[in-house]
């Protein structure tokens, strides 16, 4: 499929979007403003946008611990997402979720989650939604490696597939569940034969090239919207920074960070395709990173700025009746 | 009004509910059962045929077999109730709650303090409780006391045909995840039930009978037993008044202190085991809030710190018995406070 | 693998001994005798048989709630069992577990399971211990179609390929879950195909057939015991009664269980095979028919005079010490 | 004696116990770390390093890093325990024994009673509980009330170096099912810790300070929280003597038990949430078993019924604070019981 000039240049900007709200996390994050674990998707941008670039308001995402991703790949305004980062009360959450948590409904956005292997259920619930109201929605998970050996994520893939429900399987193969490698965790080493054991329709793409990613999702996400049932993508994928920031990554090679951003960054990859195909001109791209930089600082001076949530809201929001 | 069956009871709220709102769901094991086979369908309707007939009249959309794959069966339930639908998913036996707990603990329960209040969740799982029937150690505890620790869920121990259609209706239009414990040897037992659909709250308890010697906190089929143990008494002078709560989360605290208040004295009766459970919590919250009125110690007939046994015999031994809770009545009413 | 005939009649006396033992509980059961649930194994003889001769003491099993042919197929005593299941205090478990949790550590036999899905894991633990202290045992689970399902299944077979340990899966596809036929409840309609996805060779096997799946185990175990790691085995095979004795059957087809027991017999099979090849005599056969009579008949009667548990086993063995 | 942070007490009784017992081995995610990796190996030594250095002594085979599946650790463990080893397994936070419950539940704590006697299963669940480190709704709980409810199940709570390398040792060496509850606010609190292996019996509590006037049980990091409010009530005059059970299952009630006859007030300290956990379960067996030397009602001090909040403002608000907790104690030393 052909992208416009438009569509680019979004795909671009979220995936710019992505990777400086994080490097900024993490510097935000050293400096002791940002409280909690923060777990950073810089590296992994072409997976996120590559999907959700198929999905519109009324779709649903399901994330994991490393939700910042997704969750402005979704239409997440950064700056919401900042202050729920800073703990503030103007958070998407109100502060009362921070990053592991962070979600928005409104924009189909289900939540971060804190337990590997949380999402995918969750993902049949909302196909099922979809399905059942006649919505034409359709419902996404992402799952790590790691989280793809959880056996919720196995029953999710089967219950999809007896249901025959509009949902994809995004594993984000990222090589490591914290410090173990898939190779290890992953008994058959094959996370996309894996999931197509359960009689769905699976691919491994590079996550490199968010060309790949956004051809395969959007097959995925057609045959789930033309009700023909789910579908699984593994994206080969690579983290740039530890698993959480403050991992030592005593696990990787040496050089081995180094030599990713090198030779598997996403958005230098998209940078040479588009101009080389003479689709976007540097001038447009550096513009995107201008705008983007502006929205970012933006976001950090208002998260700094906002206040901490009410004392009241301790007890807030358990129920909505009780 | 017509008797009805604990059984007819639940099954009558259900269509109801499911006729009243298309985004009512019932999912599960078996909820229909023969889902594809060459037999019929429909064949189970439930493993004790509470769901029987719904899939004649609502379809297979809507009343949804599925494998046995319970975290995935409380992960859609608690996902589809999270975008709009209102699902009333199976735990067959509520002892099954270990191979799906996160999905109701970390999920369904945490999704609006999590999300600031963003989130509505209006789930029901239903699922069978209680031993007494020669079901041994897993597929018969009673283990409430879990869900109820959990912020975020609502929990009900209906005791009659009467309660039990209302509580569920009430349960399926809440907007809280709400687990709704069935005992599996009521479900036979008849009240009169009135055909049309109605609501009792949560939070408020129900006084079976009134009595001004000892205050009776009783959960579930335990009720039964402590009336009959009331009965005994009366027949020796002792008048128990007899609180049923419906619910333990919410818990209507005001009713259960202001009986303690009259009587001074209290026996919670629950069939399930000690530690940490409902009779410790009610006997903690009246040795905090009710101290002053209290005549005598706080006594809770439990089954012991034992797994369910599966001889009959033992079995017998393990339920609290009309008899156990009259001893502990008579036993508390015949306590003199020596410093009071 | 050629059979002796030594091997041959104790293959055809366990299998004797499940199916009149299961016809008797049936009986006995209907007759008020047994207390609880009972899941009958009449009809998938040869899966147990099959496997567990190719088992030793040391060797383990972890069963379903459909338990008693496996039992009897790994050494359990018939008497032992049916005390358990009319309640005595001489019961295998001391008539505290019953059908549901029936269990002999001595012969290896990690017990019967309430719990769907509960086995496979206690299984790699099992492989561990033969693993790490050099036992060359073999740990085998039994899980139906049902339970192939469950999420802590497919959690045990990628661990069991991680750690290569000495593990066999075996599927019992008997075509039901208790009401829920596996072509609907196993979305990909391929147990074994989908345990291959796990990186485990795996075969599917006819249980009409005790001579296929006793060539598929001997595969298996001594893949195990080599240790060159797990293996799975889908057993195509059927029962002859209910769910459960109880069971109204409305989601069979018409018919369906006369034609089961007509065609699909694996006795019958077993005996045409035997007899045809000219290593068993009929009347060699029919001794066994007799013994195993006897011996059922002993078993419940014993079981019938047995004491109940003494009052105090109830707060006896919740703990070695507390 | 020497100085050693929780962490190292931890780590030195792993290590005495595998060297002594060569069928203890520790089996979880990232118990060392980068299996299999171009790294290092031991890159974790678990996700707080208290595993570090086993994998260096012990190797690989005992020393066990998995994927991410706790049912499969939990079965693993539960399966080798009753087949002869005695693994000491890691669920990293206790948050998330929703995904792998029933192992522990329905198998592991049952096997003996369901077995008729003939299991053993010693097996050792270590998992982090607590709040206070902004780790949110799903990584900040202190579930152990579950655990202690469990039939079969013991469960240990250790709040000091000292107590936890001596009762993680008793913990392997016991004959079953332990579930390890660690702090993770204090692995860096440090105590005079013997380097020889000693262990400390379960059920036995510590009685941290001595006092007439009321005594404090508090359970984990909350010993410290009392303590602190104990000094500050001590210089007003109100002398605590303060309870640290040390275990929950089995539970010292005697201890418990014989300081409220002496000072006849409670207050009991809980990081849990409110509903059906140990401060209800302790209120409980005092308000039935030393009813008669109560002077005043029981007060228990707990977070709210709610999830962990993310912000560490409301985060500080939710876990009992010193100050909550020497009000409880003002308040029921003030208490006047007209009655007596
Ligand atoms: C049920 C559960 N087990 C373990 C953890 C701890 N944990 C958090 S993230 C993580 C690694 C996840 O790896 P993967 O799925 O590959 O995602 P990635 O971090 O690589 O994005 C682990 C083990 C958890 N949060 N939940
Ligand atoms: C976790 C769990 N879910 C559901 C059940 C109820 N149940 C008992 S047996 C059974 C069917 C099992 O089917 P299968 O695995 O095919 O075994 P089969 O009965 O055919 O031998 C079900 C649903 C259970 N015991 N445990
Ligand atoms: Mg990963
Ligand atoms: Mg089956």
């Amino acid at each position: 499929m052909q992208l416009s000039r438009e569509q680019l240049l979004t795909a671009y900007r979220d995936m710019v979007t992505i990777r400086r709200f994080e490097e900024r996390v993490q510097d935000e994050f050293s400096k002791g403003g940002i409280p909690g674990f923060v777990h950073l998707y810089a590296g992994e941008e072409a997976a996120a946008v590559g999907v959700c670039s198929h999905l519109g308001p009324q779709d649903y995402i399901a994330s994991t611990h490393r939700g910042h991703g997704h969750s402005i790949a979704k239409g997440c305004d950064p700056a919401q997402m900042m202050q729920e980062l800073f703990a503030k009360k103007t958070g998407l959450c109100g502060g009362k979720g921070g990053s592991m948590h962070i979600a928005d409904l409104d924009r189909g956005m289900l939540g971060a989650n804190g337990i590997v292997g949380g999402g995918p259920p969750l993902v049949i619930g909302a196909a099922l939604t979809a399905k059942t109201l006649g919505r034409n929605a359709v419902a996404v998970s992402f799952t790590g490696d790691g989280g793809s050996n959880q056996g919720t994520t196995f029953e999710a893939m089967n219950m999809a597939v007896v249901l025959q429900l509009p949902a994809v399987f995004v594993f984000e193969n990222n090589q490591y569940g914290e410090g173990t490698p898939y190779e290890y965790a992953v008994g058959s080493r094959d996370i996309a034969g894996r999931a197509a054991g359960f009689g769905l329709p699976a691919v491994k793409v590079s996550g490199d090239d968010f060309f790949a990613v956004h051809e395969a999702a959007r097959e995925a996400v057609e045959r789930a919207r033309a009700g023909d049932g789910p579908s699984a993508i593994e994206v080969d994928t690579c983290r740039f920074y530890g698993h959480h920031s403050g991992d030592a990554q005593l696990y990787r090679g040496k050089d081995e960070v180094r030599r990713l951003r090198e030779d598997r960054d996403c958005l230098k990859h998209f940078r040479r395709r588009v101009s080389e195909a003479g689709l976007l001109d540097t001038a447009a791209l550096d513009a995107v990173e201008s705008e983007v930089a502006a929205l970012i600082n933006h976001a950090v001076e208002v998260a700094r700025a906002a206040p901490p949530p009410d004392a009241d809201a301790l007890l807030r929001d358990v129920y909505v009746s009780y | 009004m017509p008797l009805k069956s604990i059984r007819q009871a639940l099954n009558e709220a259900l269509a109801q509910e499911m006729r009243r709102d298309p985004r009512v769901i019932v999912i599960g094991e078996d909820v229909a059962g023969g889902a594809g086979s060459r037999g019929q369908r429909d064949a189970y309707g439930g493993v004790l045929g509470v769901t029987k007939g719904l899939i004649g009249e609502f379809g297979e959309g809507r009343v949804i077999d599925t494998p046995i794959t319970e975290s995935a069966i409380m992960g859609t339930a608690a996902g589809a109730a999270v975008t709009g639908l209102r699902p009333v998913a199976e735990l067959m036996f509520c002892d099954f709650l270990g191979v799906c707990f996160d999905q109701i603990l970390n999920q369904a329960a945490k999704f609006r303090y999590m999300f600031g209040g963003k989130a509505k969740t209006p789930l029901v799982i239903r699922t069978m409780i209680g031993a007494g029937r020669s079901a041994a150690a897993q597929h018969s505890q009673s283990l409430y006391h879990i869900f109820t620790s959990v912020p975020g869920l609502k929990c009900v121990v209906p005791s009659n045909a009467y309660d039990a259609k209302g509580l569920l209706i009430q349960a399926i239009r809440d907007d809280d995840p709400v687990i709704f414990c069935e005992h599996k040897l009521m479900y036979d037992l008849r009240a009169e039930v009135p055909d049309e659909p109605y609501t009792i709250p949560f939070g408020e308890a129900n006084i079976v009978r009134d009595g001004d010697d000892v205050t009776i906190v009783a959960l579930s089929r335990m009720v039964h037993y402590a009336d009959e143990a009331a009965d005994t008494l009366a027949k020796e002078g002792i008048e128990c008044e007899l609180i049923d709560p419906r619910t333990t989360s919410p818990l209507d605290e005001d009713t259960i202190l202001e009986s303690v208040e009259r009587t001074g004295r209290l026996v919670v009766v629950d069939e399930a085991t000690p530690r940490c459970t409902m009779a410790s919590d009610i006997a903690a919250l009246v040795a905090g809030q009710a101290f002053a009125s209290l005549k005598a110690p706080v006594k809770r007939v439990n089954a012991p710190h034992t797994p369910v046994p599966f001889a009959p015999s033992l079995e017998k031994l393990y339920i609290p018995s009309p008899e156990r809770i009259a001893e502990a009545v008579r036993e508390v009413h015949g306590y003199v406070d020596e410093a009071r």
